[in-house]
């Protein structure tokens, strides 16, 4: 029975990353480019907002460390993420490149997880393994419990991670997600990722435990407790997790405490029920800063290195927007199409079997 | 009388009622400090405070059982889910309980909550902030469903709404918040449940609808009074209790009825007015009882190109009308 | 070819489909050792084991949301809900998930589950245990809904409907499982969803119906034939999609329509078909289209005496059907 | 926080009942002469299911010490009870008449909570402040839940009680209900009876914990898991969970191990998926003669009390089953009533108005 609740402290544990991570050099930076990017492309999508080129945004600002940490964790190709709004890294990490996601941004023909027909960050990309997700929150967690099982049932070594917010982990749905992954030891990971706030109900209102991980206790399975700014604490806590998951031994609940750096979305004026204090507190703790200070302070990120990444990522995020603001619409008679089945050229309807149980 | 928003109307219409009586308590997402995602509760919480004005975790099953429980236990609820196609996870809560408590305990308790919920497409909110959900509740005995057109039948109806004794599901077309404004007195008045309303006369073509909608059947019913084709324009206001005895007189009047809703049309709402009206006045039909209604596809997508074709517009109301009218 | 009651029909179309792709699961509240509440699942668990004879927690969303997800990661899941009551804590997976993945992935996921439930009343199930349900779905793009009348389209339609690759709500009204024989192939066959057939010819009134009431309906036909009026009944088989061409054929041959189905009536399924035939057969019509449908009672009561007065019999569709035939 | 987890044990800490749960020696008396009535009602209406009388029975047996004792800590009148179908022993502890059950389990018009409407163990009782329930599990969490805010909110001293068994636990309203009632700490109790089966499902299969109490954690209120053979054991635990949700301290969450000593109901055999000695443990943990031995080894129960007992309750059991036998059915005029409210003989449509909140 697990009831103890593993904290992984946000004090990096050790002045070197190479070593506490086991990752090298190169690909601790290119874990830090990936968060980068995301916040280019973050940022960009208020500006298009606010110049009335897109109609609404919702943003992971604050949120990129956890899932960029996580993430490196995961082999893409392999493993199935089920994400939510806030996942633009986790999008990234497992492939979906900057002009997908402004195709999806703008809402146009070739987003790839929706043809233009979802709301801005509502991903999806049966490419990448990213199953498409919908707005009602928290019913994800059942679909990467169900994900989860066809991969134990079949005998093949795959992690479904499911992402949401703390708010979204009330929901029944996640209670009964948790409940049928702790009894079948599926291999899976639910990601909390905890910014304190559903829209504008404070962490007291949605709950009365500071901690949500400590309900793993109430599914057995181990819940681990991580600064979403510990870039590395998160890696750390998701690689355990992944091998627990491969080597049989059923989910883990991952809560990351991490901060929205924005409103709620563009529709959202955080400022009417937040202080002054709260928000700065916040901005404190953006997890971009804290990583590239910890990469710097090592001396594996020089000035020459940050620069080439600014650089990198402003290039992208002018491609990606360029990209994607020309890029065509949906055409409006394929309004009711995929509706249903929709018959291949060979007039066959049904998707090719797969590998069975029995 | 002073000219209102519709969400303005709604805002009272909450207000003024929790004046009223210290028994109405409001409850949901985000209705607190934030004065809920479309502000109908804005001003609320600073005037009644945390205990009548309740941020609820986001739980909309939560949100429906804890009203019955509370209405129980004498409280007046009125429960707010931040958007309609949000109240799926609450179906158990709502169909089968609320709905039901009064039948199956043989009228020993009862259960009076309002549950708001704003519906419908035209503001980008694809897939997942733009559905209808009329047709899921309206064939449920036990409730009531209001769908308002105007400020002051949002008042006047959200008060009927809180004051009865039974759930009431009050769906408002958000498009309507800030888009239609009208008068509204501000002293007590109330409109009925249960009475629909024809807001204008015409003796060739009856439009039956609700909502939002009925401002587009008035638009069309402009275009093609240029035409020479006068249009009755019915609206519902209550769509269960129907007043069918509203419907039946324009259509045997008329002779023809166009129906009219966004929701998709198979299995939709409007299929109970077509069914009626085909049964109740058969022989009065100079054609045939015909409906316009949202596309067959799950909501409305969020691309513009795609929301504008799935959309209901005046013209594409006229139209209907003018084939109707020549049949 | 065998005789089979049609639950026996239910479990030899999953065991069939079970031996015939490794990819098919069966999933539910007691479907393993005890083998289901009505043992439609039977047997299945010794012969294909705890990993494709899944018994699950008391928890229907689960049950509908992992499906979901299995379906999406290669398996073809079968859900069973324990009663269709208890189908509403699913809702919200089966209507804003499974209905829309298809769409709102643009078609790059789709979901391939079967979600079965016996429904309906007859049995002393109380309000809880004889509730219809199929007018929630019907009205839903992305869903299938498919309504067995005989043993032999039970199987077939079940093996279709797990070969379908998008979820089908299958719908057994239970008090057919024990009560209705037939003769069912024991070798490969399929009945196609979408298709209605017509069980009885006749010229005078057409019964469109499905489900239970079909039986009924065929054994009205039989009284009122001693009285010349020769009735043609339609089994739909499948709600949505509708076979509407079926439905308008025999319409637009006999000039009345009579549709019959045991849920309520307001905004009840038989409203679509109403509105279907009012508009597409208008100019056939000799009567007007009458529907006869369960009470506006939530439910059928427990009590035998409130029970009887709330069902459908084949007396009520006999008189309904002279009434119609007279006008 | 409550992380701890209290367990009452099964064996009663003292020789002396009257001393370890201060109740006298006639209430105590009182509680085993309930449970012995409801005993009584219990295999009553099996008998008249098995010689065709009544259409349905779900069964109470070996539930009833736990809900003696916890109701012995409840004020009928004041507290609120949201029962389920193993709820007999609360119903008479809460003032149900045997008539009025045999009513109830007949479908007599006469049937307090139903008229006849619902099944038989549907229960409700405007008059002793039991609230209508339905058969879908787990939602009267809610319904206690929102009752107890109405308390709270007005400040009336109230304790809203839900009955359900374990699995029902699961269900996402449950979770959505303890987590509600922790963060606005209402004066509620959830009593899980945990009789380790759903219909056949098994423990391990229903969840990966072996107690659910310790799922209170969760909701930062206490887990308190009591053996349901110990009745007065039930009492304590309850007691402590009344005065804390009368002191404003929040709810509790009570798992009372029991045994189901039928099938699920009259329409299951268990001989199925149960063992013969899972069967024979489960009868060796019948709180019945359980709580009589206590009762007698402390003096408090000699054999002429015990056998005037046993004959109250076989007379009560044959009146109330010729009552109820006799009763009139419901009036088949009467099946759409109810459907909304009826105007009284005043014509007014509306209850009194409940004093106010503000
Ligand atoms: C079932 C449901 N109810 C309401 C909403 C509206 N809504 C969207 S995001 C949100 C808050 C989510 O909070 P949290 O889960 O903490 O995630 P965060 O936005 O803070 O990252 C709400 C209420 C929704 N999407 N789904
Ligand atoms: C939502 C719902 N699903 C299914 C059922 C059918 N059902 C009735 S009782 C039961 C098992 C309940 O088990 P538990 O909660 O442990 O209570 P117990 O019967 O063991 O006392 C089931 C599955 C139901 N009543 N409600
Ligand atoms: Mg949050
Ligand atoms: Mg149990």
């Amino acid at each position: 029975m697990y009831s103890r609740v593993v904290t992984h402290s946000g004090a990096p544990t050790s002045p070197d990353p190479v070593a506490r991570s086991g990752l090298p050099a190169a690909r601790l930076r290119e874990i830090y480019r990936l968060m980068a990017l995301a916040r280019g492309l973050d940022e960009r999508a208020w500006i298009l907002n606010r110049s009335g080129r897109v109609h609404f945004v919702i943003s992971a600002q604050g949120h990129e460390g956890a899932e960029a940490g996580i993430c490196a964790a995961l082999t893409p190709g392999r493993d199935w993420l089920l994400p939510y709004y806030r996942s633009m890294a986790a999008m990234l990490a497992f492939g979906m490149t900057p002009r997908e996601l402004m195709l999806q941004q703008f809402g146009r023909a070739d987003d790839p997880g929706s043809g233009g027909r979802q709301m801005p960050a509502h991903y999806g990309g049966a490419a990448y393994r990213i199953f498409s997700g919908s707005s009602p929150v928290g019913t994800q967690a059942l679909h990467a419990a169900g994900i989860a099982l066809a991969a134990k049932l079949r005998g093949e070594s795959q992690v479904a991670v499911a992402m949401m917010g703390e708010g979204a982990t009330n929901q029944g749905d996640v209670h009964e997600a948790l409940n049928f992954a702790g009894i079948h030891r599926l291999p899976m990971v639910l990601l909390v990722e905890n910014n304190g706030y559903a829209i504008s109900v404070p962490a007291e209102k949605e709950t009365a435990v500071r901690d949500l991980a400590v309900r793993a206790a109430g599914y057995n399975m181990p819940g681990v407790i991580v600064d979403g700014t510990d870039v590395l604490g998160c890696y750390l806590a998701m690689r355990e997790a992944v091998s627990r998951a491969l080597a049989g031994d059923g989910p883990t609940f991952i809560e990351a405490k991490v901060t929205r750096l924005t409103g709620h979305s563009s529709d959202d004026q955080q400022t009417k029920y937040r202080t002054e204090d709260d928000l700065a507190e916040g901005r404190g703790r953006d997890p971009l800063p804290a990583f590239r200070d910890e990469l710097r302070a090592a001396g594996l990120l020089d000035e020459a290195a940050e620069a080439a990444i600014t650089a990198e990522v402003r290039g992208l995020v002018d491609d990606a927007t360029d990209f994607a603001e020309a890029a065509a619409d949906p055409d409006p008679g394929t309004l009711t199409r995929h509706v249903y089945a929709e018959p291949d050229d060979a007039g066959q309807l049904h998707p090719p079997p797969a590998p069975g149980v029995g | 009388m002073a000219i209102h928003t519709f969400i303005e109307a709604i805002r009272e219409g909450l207000r003024d009622e929790m004046r009223r009586d210290g028994a109405v308590i409001v409850l949901g997402e985000d209705v607190g400090k934030k004065g809920g995602v479309f502000f109908a509760t804005d001003g609320l919480w600073a005037e009644f405070g945390d205990d009548r004005v309740i941020d609820t975790p986001l739980t909309e099953s939560m949100i429906a059982g804890v009203s019955i429980g509370a209405a129980a236990n004498g409280l007046r609820p009125v429960a707010e889910i931040q958007f309609a196609d949000f109240i799926f996870p609450a179906m158990n809560q709502i169909i089968q309980e609320a709905a039901r408590i009064r039948y199956r305990s043989n009228g020993t308790f009862g259960c009076a909550i309002t549950i708001r919920a704003p519906f419908g497409a035209g503001v980008h909110g694809g897939l997942y902030h733009s559905q209808s959900v009329e047709a899921f509740f309206a064939h449920v005995p036990g409730l009531k469903v209001v769908i308002p057109s105007t400020p002051y039948d949002a008042k006047g109806l959200l008060r009927s709404a809180i004051r009865d004794p039974d759930p009431v599901i009050f769906l408002e077309h958000k498009k309507l918040y800030r888009s239609v404004r009208g008068e509204v007195p501000d002293g007590e008045y109330t409109v009925p449940l249960g009475r629909a309303t024809v807001n204008r006369e015409g003796s060739r073509v009856t439009v039956v609808t609700y909502g939002l909608m009925v401002h587009h059947a008035l638009n069309a019913a402009e275009r093609v009074a240029g035409e020479g084709i006068e249009t009755e324009v019915v609206d519902l206001r209550t769509i269960r209790p129907l007043d069918a005895a509203t419907v039946l007189a324009s259509v045997r009047k008329t002779g023809k009825c166009l129906v009219v809703h966004e929701d998709n049309r198979f299995g939709g709402f409007g299929a109970e007015i077509a069914a009626l009206v085909a049964e109740e006045a058969f022989d009065y039909l100079d054609g045939p009882v015909t409906r316009l209604a949202g596309p067959e596809s799950p909501a409305a997508p969020y691309s513009s190109v795609l929301e504008e074709a799935f959309l209901i517009t005046p013209e594409k109301i006229a139209a209907a009308i003018r084939t109707l009218a020549a049949y």
